[in-house]
């Protein structure tokens, strides 16, 4: 998103001239590798935008309740399917409930299954990539013919097949969508780490003796990470999308917790009569994807700006 | 690439066993009650029907026998009947597959179109009006769940407008409304990625060799950078027609499109599972078999590919 | 809609229910005569059914296909009202053991084929056959014969005969002075030759030849349509229209789709999702294509009188009184709900006891506390309230399990599942709390409550102790039994209908089932094409036989 | 970047090198120069600000003469061929000033379809990697005989014939059996031969090579080099070499201007620089050339980094690294002096933009 302009100043089209490698003066300014990734993302203004949202969502989901104007589970029978007013923001929903503080409960669940299915993903994702990934042969055979298999499940039929074995609840929810989301993790470390694995600094720790698992930890994960991390990021909103058309599917969290896509989908009943109802919740939806999309491109670019 | 075609069909096979597997183990090993949803809840569940019901879905046998039963039956297009009308599930989602096929077929058609001239144009006038509003209508198509697109665009066109037809059927512009809901995340996802690999082609140093060629900017645009940005996004277009393929939850429920899709959501729902395990089954054969023709395709169009 | 097993298990919250008392469709039909002409196509949608074969038809596409398709001895009135149709007379003996029916003469099926006695027979053994593994088959068990059908061992009922070409004899094994009710039935449609008995019959589901006011014109082309033409040699007064076509939906979004449809001119005639119903009234009240219909489906909170925390009547009191029924229907149902005093519906304003539940009639915080301190439902109780998805329940569910943790502080699961599971778990041995509940009636008369839901002979627990009948409440009082008992057997409407009023107040009294809401049906129907569209029948279907185009 | 938005439009003020001395009035070529380069500025838009990539660069080139571009990393050598090519980044880049005559005409005035039948046919470029500048998905027969189908609307066919012949001129073996690989199926000096005969496919008047030889082995390098003068000699061609490399530029360039900071510091005949470099940049390079009399000693470096183009330091703008800066240096710009003997001299084609280009030739 944010193919920054080339510019002359940092790099010709040739490489490093002979004298100026000849020259490795420190500057006074020598940035380290992280300060140097933090100035390229912070460079990023959509990438901030982005990082502006999620600090939001994050403060909405830890301490939302203690400014939601009401109870999100308290009912008002005698003032349902209210229109956004001065009282309630957002209007009210068919059992009375205020739409903005169920909005902002929602929050919570959502940040809490994105980011809980997302880390479970990884977690499987990328012991079994890394595993693959380092030790080649047999291992990595078997552990990527089992990632085919769950790649070859729509991420949506297989969720709804869990589901339908095991019931709706948030729990069910975040295994589902983990269970289907782990074989990219592993796919994008192996092949990550496959590359990492020739490098200089890998064969010259072996030489020096390192044991194979100190490589690992030390020197080929922190450089493998790149993809899975971006990849994380960017999928957190697509998660949360899934749990709403889980939701719209009758499978995805009890009707009863406020989350955005049981809202949505109490509120896509009402298209044409009552927008609000589905417009709000949709809205943030879009912008919680959009917060986590824009991170993720953020990070692509200032983690690795080759992979633009 | 005799070899490279035979060992990717040898593992297509090992793919379908693992998936056909998990799909088993989900639906009978897992808690649950195949048996209870046949011989009907609310009736008398005698012990003699439930036993003759069970042999007659072989259910009466051990797993793994059932198992192979299913494995070997499913190898000659056997899918065995279903719970509920009680006909061939062959010949229940024959049409279904049929129907969705057509769907997937003018989806994926906009898909290439739209996505990928969106893409090109915003590429090739990068941060004009026309990029920036690419870029917001893509933002805003991944962010809105399918259904609420589906629903919104149902309600303007066929209800209020009433320029399409509100139900499909065989017709052209019955089709229009659910192919263009099925199609529109992935035409925002194509048009990101063409954009995104237009871009970086747009940098690569062969087209400035093109350019330095005096070849028209025709000829470098479509020989010298389309061929190699279409690398990544027939990659995708094939993944995506698979998934496509595999059928469609919510845009076939939202418009009754007699697909697999829907007949998934339908028989989970009546845990008809001889329609679960045919459909997710199918879904996941043809997702394969679409993979290796990407990969396939992906070798022809990529020399370096095919010739190491 | 779909995913009901049976008719009378009702899914919808608006969808199915009992006909009722309403202004009857026949001084309609006079009116409009001057300006009917013949012909026309009659457009609707419903769910995909799964079968539309007579004997096994159990939901409503199923029983509205089939019933369009077969006329039997008797039909019930848009009103509740058993009338004979094909039966010229029907009496039975003192006890009401064995009951006699005369056959009209010279009617025949769509295919030439002569409606005898032995067609009749021929139905019912097949619809009760084990091969046919119908759901509706319970409809016979008070014939004798029916187990032998059901194990297979016999293909007649030995409880049916045919003296003749024009009567028949049913022996039935308990006293049912109702019998006759039972035969309006789809399931106790006559059959031609061609339909097998005592084997699996596909075909004929596939293209069932009736008797009835249409006929199928081509085969059920599954998931997206069934056509019906007239039937020109129907025995009773032939229908106008040329052709019914019915698409079928999909039972996820069926109800939009329907009402979307009626919109853009899909359909003559729609339900109305309930979201949608304020906004429709407004547009077609004025129009006068919508159609509201006072009726008298029960929805209950189904409690689990023999575990758990609702085993004691104080108990289920206690929730009675805590449920705000008035605040639910105006807010949660905009009005279009009215909350329910009884168990019995208004349908049958004979029995029908208004307030009979008093702690139905307002809630009443102060003596759902009192109770529940008897009971012992202390706060901070769990309690399992499980309800089917997607079928337009998670409102109103909500509601109640918001109000129970108010009153009582209880701690409420709510569980929403899928149809079929909902059903299942109903039937466990472990079944706890309480559960979203719908009847609707099969026959006009309040013992098609009574019996099944609160007859101890209705739980019919197997050797796992699941509940396989449909009394899931476990409801279980010797003296309820003999009353209804004693009611079946009493030939005397009047005795017969005091005796299940009182048989109510018992159940009522115990708390056996807590009411919630009577059930409104609402349509929309394009009057501006089409007359007779000024009623749905007992099925709460169009009366397709009715409808003719306007000129 | 497809688009040449070149701008005419000439920047008046700051011209400080222009006027002073061309190195085509004092160079080795015959008659008219082939292509003058004349007060050329080039800016890239970023977005921290306008950088000056090139700020006022004037040379030229003769029919058989090779001119040596020397510089570092964004001295601008690369970002003038480019503009000379019409083959900019733009946007970014632009052309903010200046004229480039070819054959006595400025192409900047030339419409772009003008420019495009120049290049390729006229003018041609070579790159520097050649793997990444040959499209990875068409064999190089496809991408050589091109030249032909496109500016000598040859058939496919004449089109493969004439690539083997390429081909076989660039001494590739095998050329025939060859034709249809792909280029990553090549070594890296054959893919460079390769990229060569693409340039010399036309026989164009004028080659620009942007470091045509950095991304191989020394032995190859040679090789090419040779390859490269041979085929210039064959042609007559003029050849602007741009190279960091100050061993190549000896063996084969006519004369060199040495740029830094998108300025011209210094020019002069090849030989003539090794012995008197005129200005202390040239100095510092030359010293940096590791040299077998020295073995054992500490290499020399240039201190510092070149300057950052966004904020040009003020004066010459070599003075931070300079060692022999004075104050005059960080206020005012050098002009490119003429740079004379002791007695005054005119040393033919000798420029110097430096303050003190006295003391550095003569001290």
């Amino acid at each position: 998103m944010s193919e920054l302009v080339k510019s002359p100043a940092i790099g010709d089209e040739s490489p490093v001239s002979a004298t100026a490698a000849a020259a490795p003066e420190a500057t006074p300014k020598q940035l380290t590798q992280w300060a140097e990734i933090r100035h390229r993302f912070v460079q990023n203004k959509l990438a901030v935008v982005g990082l502006v949202i999620i600090c939001l969502l994050f403060l909405t989901a830890i301490f939302g309740n203690m400014f939601a104007p009401f109870d999100p589970g308290a009912q008002d029978l005698e003032n349902t399917l209210a229109s956004p007013n001065g009282t309630h923001w957002m209007g009210t929903d068919a059992l009375g409930r205020d739409m903005f503080s169920r909005l902002i409960a929602g929050t919570r669940v959502a940040m809490f299954v994105g980011l809980a299915s997302i880390f479970f993903a990884v977690l499987i994702g990328v012991a079994l990539g890394a595993i693959a990934g380092y030790f080649a042969g047999f291992a990595d055979t078997l552990v990527m013919r089992i990632a085919d298999v769950f790649l070859a499940f729509p991420l949506m039929i297989g969720a709804v097949v869990i589901i339908l074995v095991t019931g709706r609840g948030i729990t069910p929810v975040i295994i589902s969508l983990a269970v289907f989301s782990w074989a990219t993790v592993s796919r994008l470390l192996r092949s990550s780490i496959l590359s990492v694995r020739e490098m200089d600094y890998v064969h010259a720790a072996k030489a020096l003796g390192a044991s194979g698992w100190r490589i690992v930890r030390t020197h080929i994960l922190p450089n493998s990470l790149t993809p899975v991390l971006v990849y994380a990021t960017f999928n957190v909103g697509t998660t949360i999308i899934g749990v709403a058309a889980l939701s719209f599917l009758g499978a995805g969290v009890p009707v009863d917790v406020p989350e955005w896509g049981n809202m949505l989908a109490a509120g896509q009943a009402f298209i044409g009569v009552h927008d609000y109802l589905w417009l709000y919740p949709s809205l943030f939806v879009v912008v919680t994807v959009l917060g986590f999309a824009f991170v993720g491109d953020g990070l692509r670019d200032a983690l690795d700006p080759k992979l633009r | 690439m005799g070899r490279y075609v035979a060992r990717r069909l040898g593992q297509m096979v090992i793919v379908l066993i693992g998936a056909t597997m998990v799909l088993f183990a989900c639906l009978f090993v897992l808690p649950g009650d195949p048996v209870g949803s046949i011989a009907g809840s609310d009736k008398a569940r005698d012990p003699a029907v439930v036993a003759e019901l069970k042999a007659r879905y072989g259910l009466d046998k051990s797993l793994p026998e059932q198992y192979v039963n299913y494995v070997s039956k499913v190898a000659t297009g056997d899918l065995g009947e279903d719970f509920i009308q009680r006909r061939e599930v062959s010949e229940i989602l024959g049409p279904k597959l049929a129907n969705t096929a057509k769907l997937a077929l003018l989806a994926i058609t906009l898909v290439t179109v739209f996505g990928m001239g969106v893409g090109i144009i915003a590429a090739l006038y990068r941060y004009s009006i026309l990029d920036m509003a690419t870029t917001f209508f893509t933002t805003m198509a991944v962010g809105f769940p399918t259904f609420v697109i589906g629903m919104l665009l149902m309600k303007w066109f066929a209800v209020e407008l009433q320029w399409f037809p509100q139900l499909g059927g065989d017709k052209l512009e019955g089709m229009v409304l659910p192919a263009v809901t099925l199609a529109i995340t992935d035409i925002a996802f194509v048009a990101r990625l063409t954009r995104g690999t237009m871009l970086e082609v747009l940098r690569a140093d062969y087209v400035k060799t093109a350019v330095a060629k005096g070849l028209p900017r025709r000829r470098v645009l479509f020989k010298h950078v389309l061929r190699n940005s279409s690398i990544p996004v027939v990659t995708y277009l094939g993944i995506s027609f698979g998934a496509l393929l595999g059928g469609a939850l919510i845009t076939e429920a939202i418009f009754n499109w007699d697909g697999v899709g829907l007949a998934l959501v339908q028989a989970i729902q009546q845990q008809n599972n001889p329609i679960v395990i045919g459909v997710v089954t199918y879904s996941v054969a043809i997702f394969v078999v679409l993979s290796l023709i990407v990969d396939l395709l992906y070798a022809a169009l990529d020399p370096r590919i095919r010739l190491s | 809609m779909r995913g009901a097993k049976s008719a009378k298990w009702v899914v919808g919250a608006v969808l199915v229910a009992l006909a009722a008392t309403a202004c009857g469709g026949g001084d309609g039909d006079s009116k409009d005569k001057g300006n009917t002409a013949g012909g026309g196509t009659f457009r609707l949608g419903s769910t995909e059914p799964d079968t539309i074969d007579p004997g096994r038809a159990h939901e409503s596409t199923g029983i509205l296909l089939s019933n369009a398709l077969f006329t039997g001895l008797y039909s019930n009135t848009p009103d509740g009202l058993a009338e004979p149709a094909l039966a010229e007379s029907a009496s039975s003996d003192e006890g009401c053991t064995t009951w006699t029916f005369k056959v009209k003469a010279d009617t025949k099926f769509s295919n030439g084929e002569v409606v005898d006695a032995e067609a009749f027979a021929r139905g019912w053994a097949r619809s009760a056959h084990k091969a046919a593994a119908s759901d509706v088959a319970y409809h016979f068990a008070g014939i004798k014969g029916y187990d032998q059908l059901q194990d297979g061992s016999a293909k007649t009922f030995s409880g049916v005969t045919t003296p003749d070409a024009h009567t028949i004899k049913v022996d039935l094994t308990k006293a049912d002075c109702e019998f006759v009710l039972k035969t309006a039935h789809t399931a106790y449609s006559p059959v031609p030759k061609a339909a097998k008995v005592g084997e699996e019959d596909k075909a004929f589901g596939e293209a069932p030849i009736g008797n009835g006011p249409f006929k199928m014109d081509g085969s059920w082309e599954h998931n997206k349509a069934i056509n019906l033409v007239r039937n020109d040699e129907y025995g009773l007064e032939k229908a106008k229209l040329d052709k019914v076509q019915v698409t079928l939906l999909n039972d996820k979004t069926a109800q939009q789709l329907e009402y979307d449809g009626f919109q853009a001119g899909t359909f003559d005639y729609a339900h109305i999702p309930t979201p949608m119903l304020k906004t429709a009234e407004a547009k077609y009240k004025p129009q006068n294509k919508w159609f509201a219909k006072d009726t008298n489906g029960m929805n209950y909170v189904l409690p689990i009188g023999d575990n758990g925390p609702t085993n004691s009547k104080d108990a289920r009191l206690a929730i009675s009184y805590a449920i705000d029924r008035q605040a639910i229907a105006k807010g949660v149902f905009q009005g279009y709900q009215t909350p329910s005093t009884t168990i019995v519906p208004p349908a049958f304003p004979k029995a029908y006891q208004k307030d009979l539940c008093t702690s139905c009639v307002k809630q009443d915080v102060a003596k759902a506390k009192e109770h529940a301190e008897k009971a012992g439902l202390k706060p901070g109780t769990e309690i399992k309230f499980s309800f089917n998805t997607g079928a337009g329940h998670e409102e109103w569910v909500q509601a109640v399990a918001r109000q129970l943790e108010d009153v009582l502080g209880l701690k409420v699961k709510l569980d929403g599942k899928d149809f079929p599971g909902l059903l299942k778990e109903q039937q466990g041995a472990q079944a706890s709390g309480v559960y979203r509940f719908a009847w609707g009636a099969d026959y006009p008369t309040p013992e098609n409550f009574l019996f099944p839901l609160l007859h101890s002979a209705s739980m019919n627990k197997d050797a796992e102790g699941n509940v396989v009948g449909d009394n899931r409440a476990r409801y279980n009082n010797p003296e309820f039994d003999k009353l209804v008992d004693t009611a079946r057997a009493t030939k005397d409407e009047a005795a017969r209908t005091a005796m299940y009023k009182q048989a109510e107040k018992m159940a009522m009294d115990d708390m056996a089932l807590i009411p919630t809401f009577n059930r409104s049906q609402f349509r929309l129907m394009a009057t501006d094409k089409f007359n007779g569209l000024d009623d749905i029948n007992f099925n709460e279907d169009p009366i397709l036989e009715k409808i003719s185009l306007k000129k | 970047m497809l688009r040449d938005n070149i701008s005419k439009q000439d920047e008046g003020g700051g011209v400080t090198t222009s006027e002073i001395l061309s190195v085509a009035e004092t160079g080795g070529g015959t008659g008219v120069p082939l292509l003058e380069v004349d007060n050329l500025q080039v800016e890239f838009k970023t977005r921290d600000g306008v950088a000056k990539a090139v700020n006022g660069v004037s040379y030229s080139v003769s029919a058989g003469e090779t001119l040596a571009v020397l510089g570092e990393s964004g001295s601008g050598k690369s970002v003038t061929a480019q503009a000379i090519m019409g083959i900019l980044d733009s946007p970014p880049g632009r052309v903010a000033g200046g004229e480039v005559r070819f054959h006595g005409k400025d192409i900047l005035k030339m419409s772009d379809e003008e420019r495009r039948k120049l290049r390729g046919d006229k003018m041609a470029m070579i790159f520097q990697d050649a793997l990444s500048s040959l499209n990875p998905v068409y064999s190089v027969g496809d991408q050589l005989g091109e030249m032909f189908r496109v500016h000598r609307g040859m058939s496919k066919k004449d089109a493969k014939v004439k690539a083997i012949e390429l081909m076989d001129r660039v001494k590739i073996p095998a050329a025939k059996a060859r034709v249809g690989d792909y280029p990553h199926q090549f070594s890296g000096g054959m893919r460079q031969r390769i990229m060569i005969a693409m340039a010399l496919a036309l026989e164009p008047d004028l080659i620009i090579a942007d470091e045509p030889t950095t991304a191989l082995d020394v032995t190859v390098q040679a090789q090419v080099m040779d390859l490269l003068a041979e085929l210039q000699r064959e042609m007559n061609m003029g050849l602007i070499l741009i190279t960091h490399d100050l061993g190549v530029v000896a063996d084969v360039a006519d004369k060199i201007a040495v740029m830094y900071a998108g300025r011209i510091v210094e020019t002069a005949p090849v030989h003539e620089i090794y012995k008197r470099p005129s200005h202390p940049y040239t100095r510092g390079l030359l010293d940096s050339i590791p040299r077998l009399d020295q073995k054992g000693q500490e290499l020399y470096a240039i201190k510092g980094l070149p300057p950052n183009l966004l904020r040009i330091p003020a004066g010459c703008a070599f003075s931070p690294r300079c060692p022999k800066a004075q104050d005059i240096c960080r206020t005012e710009i050098p002009v490119l002096h003429p740079v004379t003997e002791q007695d005054g001299t005119e040393l033919p084609g000798r420029g110097s933009a430096c303050h003190f280009w006295k003391d550095q030739i003569h001290g």
